[in-house]
């Protein structure tokens, strides 16, 4: 019936019920991040620990839709061990797929696939990248 | 009864098969309105006051037979009503003008957690820069202000109410003359924002005798880009200006200039001339359907969609007593950002969010809430279409497993 | 070379046999610009940031558009194009809240006796409540801004230059770039008022470097009800917002608020949404014909009308050497009130007055003038119209005893 | 030809070329009131001087186009001497004439008929009034 059953994947529905990675935490070596989205109360805070050019740990805190905050356990699920070279890849990639930004089609987004949906709900597509644009700032603080 | 065809008015239903539940954001723009900008454009097209050719004389003349059309629905003098940005401009006008001067430290401005931000802030910012205080009405358990809890803040340090006439969340009316009452006997001012009352109701300035009142035009079919401040005349008159330019003097040397009387001194540069002209067929276009009859159609939609929640489990209306036909829900467990997409594919367009008024949404203590507004244009099968998208949408959500 | 049937594009001209030579006060609206405000108001018509339907996501996006369109004709970035209610506004934000926070006794702001009152007073104020001092660049006999002349007042306590950039009244173009640069020297910033400018040239602010820079809508064939601010970036993030309420902030609680990045922080409330969407189209309208023939065009037309003005007895011009075309005279012994109704009998449209300029209008010694401004739409036939007239009315009051 | 001619009557022109009454006086007795039409630069001082119910002296001062000019002189030599109660009458069926309201249709205005013509120039009204209005503030000050 509605294209909206093509949001709500499984996988989706998985990380928004149990999300992983969930809880700041006050450990030294962490990058942190807020950012909101002050149309609709999204508001999502992102912690990253990168050493040795490895992205270490990703934990997450906030309030938002099913989909807000499903992708930053997401988010953190598939970055965390990767290079900061394949994070900072994949981040853009997944940032320009779902908004309608030139990316690279062969990319493997592995789970993160399952928001290309949100391309048809341009509404939210906000709400699916809140979280990787503020992991994408974290990286852009540590770097510096 | 409202005539039935209604929707003909408005040409955005041509291309959109559209249940338009977001008037408390932006009301829809009636052909009239469309018209009145469109000759304004076509017909005139240049500027006012300063020119001595016939046709800015003419259209000098509209603009200002537009003023005196607006301010006699409100109920006001000619010299009382601003054209503002919008109601946001009007409100901040009042706190920035009179607030700033008038206001000290041990001062008391009474304001509510319904407020607007548009309300709120401007008197936020009062307080800050000149030592007043700002106090919160307590609300009662459903989120009212009544004149019992208004006691319990007003005192002799009270120098300023800034309240809402009707609020865009929880859609309450405030008792605002009973207020306006007791505030006077302590010689406080009331600022009125009467940005969801102005379109629904007929609302009389000198009736209820408050000090200031602001609204703005998109919220009942008029045009962008325009809101009114209502002052009374020996305030306005008190009060400086807070743009200073063309148009709002009368004589300027190199290190002085002298202002014009009011609404002028508070009206430099340009005016919103096409929009004065839109926000005028408006009120022309409200009066000719009559605020009566709107208030009836409102309440019989607003019962209709409350009885029928009110059957359905699995959602939860945070103000089931509203006067005005604002509804503030939620769908158990499921975010309103997302729910409200569910609506979207069914073309009902719901709000999902804090309405700009976070200490509403603060005192409700959810992170935000859905909102369905009525207005002329909706239907009772505008209801039903929408008491069935609420049924599906519960459905729909606890399959996917929220 | 324009095309020649503009005249065309603006429905104005359909019932009315006009010479329009009232460009400089409001522009014309051509047909381009109508149909966008139209399609707002019949397609969409709702509000934008908050909406998460795709009607308002829609509006949101065009508005947005709209923005990065008109930032981009003026070479700003989108934080750093701010819509305000006009010209006039944009001026007094720059003055109240960069002026009011930053400047301070000894300090010296740079203004010219050529500035409309929408610049002079903004700063007026300034200087009235920090005690800095206002400094008039002295005009040369001709009523010019000079870089030589204003060097005699830059110094080092120069903190504030607010000068325009074409005047409205004298029709000559200041040579702002080079000042700007000797101003930067000093460490102060440049506010520029483009009112006259943009409309007719292309105009970079990055090339420019000025600090600010403001415009209106009207005046280039927008809507009323919509004038630009541009601003620096760095400067905008320092500089506190003058109007606090609803979508400028990002979290509010009762007794604080958090407010957005810069354009946002300045734009509280409901944007003009139709009036963004007229001015984009405004800006395409005219980048279209192309602002080198539209500058040529004008420029042609003013010769000519020069030209012919120099061999008439019987009528001073002001500004022969104006680069602009903008026009300032009189005919001798005749009140310019008296003349303009002369002109308007044969529906020609000059404006007669101050212009909003009192400054110049005394450096010139006369209690008033008579202006004709081109544009777009004037034509050789125009101006033949408009000499003829002048033949015409030099005979009438003679005969007429004046 | 034109409809301007109407306007400009004998009896305007010879009160613009040759004013009655101008200047103002410092002299004890005379109530004084300002008006500027901003929108073109006219500008207006009269000066009344009341005794014994009678209007005994009007004076003005300023600059403006010529309805205006003369109109303020026209007033002075019309209303000087009259009674009190006959300038207001005087004066409030001008204003309502010039300005298309409703007046007296068998009033005299004497030479103060010239001005009919100005209806037709309703651009123009606030020239030919200027100098009535602040002659009837005048009055209304006094009477206080
Ligand atoms: C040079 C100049 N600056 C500022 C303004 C003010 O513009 P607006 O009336 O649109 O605010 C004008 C127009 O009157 C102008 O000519
Ligand atoms: C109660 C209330 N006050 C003020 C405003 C602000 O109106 P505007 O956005 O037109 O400035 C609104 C609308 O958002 C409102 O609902």
């Amino acid at each position: 019936m509605r294209d909206l059953k093509n949001l709500y994947r499984q996988i989706i529905m998985d990380h928004y019920k149990n999300p992983r990675h969930k809880g700041l935490t006050s450990e030294e070596g962490y990058i942190k991040e807020h950012i909101k989205n002050p149309s609709c109360g999204d508001d999502i805070t992102i912690q990253s620990k990168i050493e040795d050019n490895t992205v270490k740990d990703i934990r997450h805190e906030g309030t938002g839709c099913s989909i807000c905050c499903s992708s930053a356990s997401v988010l953190a699920t598939l970055l965390k061990d990767k290079s900061v070279a394949e994070a900072q890849t994949f981040t853009r990639n997944y940032i320009n797929m779902i908004t309608n930004q030139s990316y690279d089609k062969n990319f493997d987004f592995e789970d993160a696939i399952a928001y290309q949906g949100v391309k048809d709900f341009p509404a939210r597509t906000k709400c699916a990248t809140i979280a990787w644009l503020a992991f994408e700032q974290t990286l852009k603080k540590q770097v510096k | 009864m409202l005539k039935a065809n209604i929707k003909n008015d408005f040409p955005v239903f041509q291309n959109n098969d559209l249940v338009y539940l977001d008037s408390a954001a932006s009301a829809l723009t009636p052909k009239p309105v469309i018209e009145a900008l469109k000759e304004y454009y076509t017909d005139y097209s240049v500027n006012v006051h300063r020119g001595v050719y016939r046709l800015s004389y003419q259209a000098t003349k509209k603009y200002e037979e537009a003023r005196q059309t607006i301010a006699d629905h409100i109920g006001a003098t000619f010299a009382e009503t601003i054209f503002t940005r919008g109601a946001s401009s009007a409100l901040n006008l009042v706190a920035s003008s009179y607030g700033m001067s008038n206001l000290k430290p041990g001062d008391e401005i009474i304001v509510s957690e319904l407020e607007h931000h548009s309300h709120l802030l401007p008197w936020q910012q009062v307080a800050k820069k000149t030592g007043a205080k700002l106090v919160f009405v307590p609300l009662t358990k459903a989120g009212r202000i009544t004149v019992e809890n208004f006691k319990k803040v007003l005192n002799d340090h009270t120098k300023m109410v800034a309240l809402t006439h009707v609020s865009n969340v929880m859609g309450y009316q405030t008792p605002i003359e009973e207020i306006i009452r007791l505030a006077h006997e302590k010689n406080a001012l009331v600022s009125v924002d009467a940005a969801q009352s102005v379109p629904h109701q007929s609302v009389d300035v000198k009736a209820m005798d408050c000090d200031f009142l602001s609204f703005s035009g998109h919220k009942m079919c008029g045009p962008t880009g325009i809101g009114v401040l209502y002052g009374k005349k020996a305030l306005l008159d008190a009060m400086e200006p807070i743009e200073f330019g063309g148009d709002m003097n009368d004589y300027v040397d190199k290190q002085t200039a002298h202002f014009k009387d009011t609404p002028y001194k508070f009206e430099t540069g340009t005016p919103p001339i096409a929009q004065a002209l839109g926000l005028a067929e408006a009120f022309r276009y409200l009066d000719a359907i009559g605020f009566d009859d709107i208030k009836a159609h409102e309440k019989a939609l607003l019962n209709k969609t409350i009885e029928a929640l009110n059957n359905i489990e699995g959602v939860v209306v945070y103000n089931p007593s509203a006067e005005t036909a604002i509804i503030a829900f939620n769908l158990n467990d499921v975010h309103p950002h997302d729910a409200v997409s569910f609506f979207d594919e069914d073309q009902i367009a719901l709000r999902a969010g804090h309405h700009c008024a976070q200490t509403v949404i603060q005192f409700l203590g959810v992170p935000a809430t859905l909102r369905a507004a009525f207005y002329i244009y909706n239907t009772e099968a505008d209801v039903e279409r929408f008491i069935k998208n609420v049924k599906e949408a519960i459905a729909f959500f606890k399959a996917a497993g929220f």
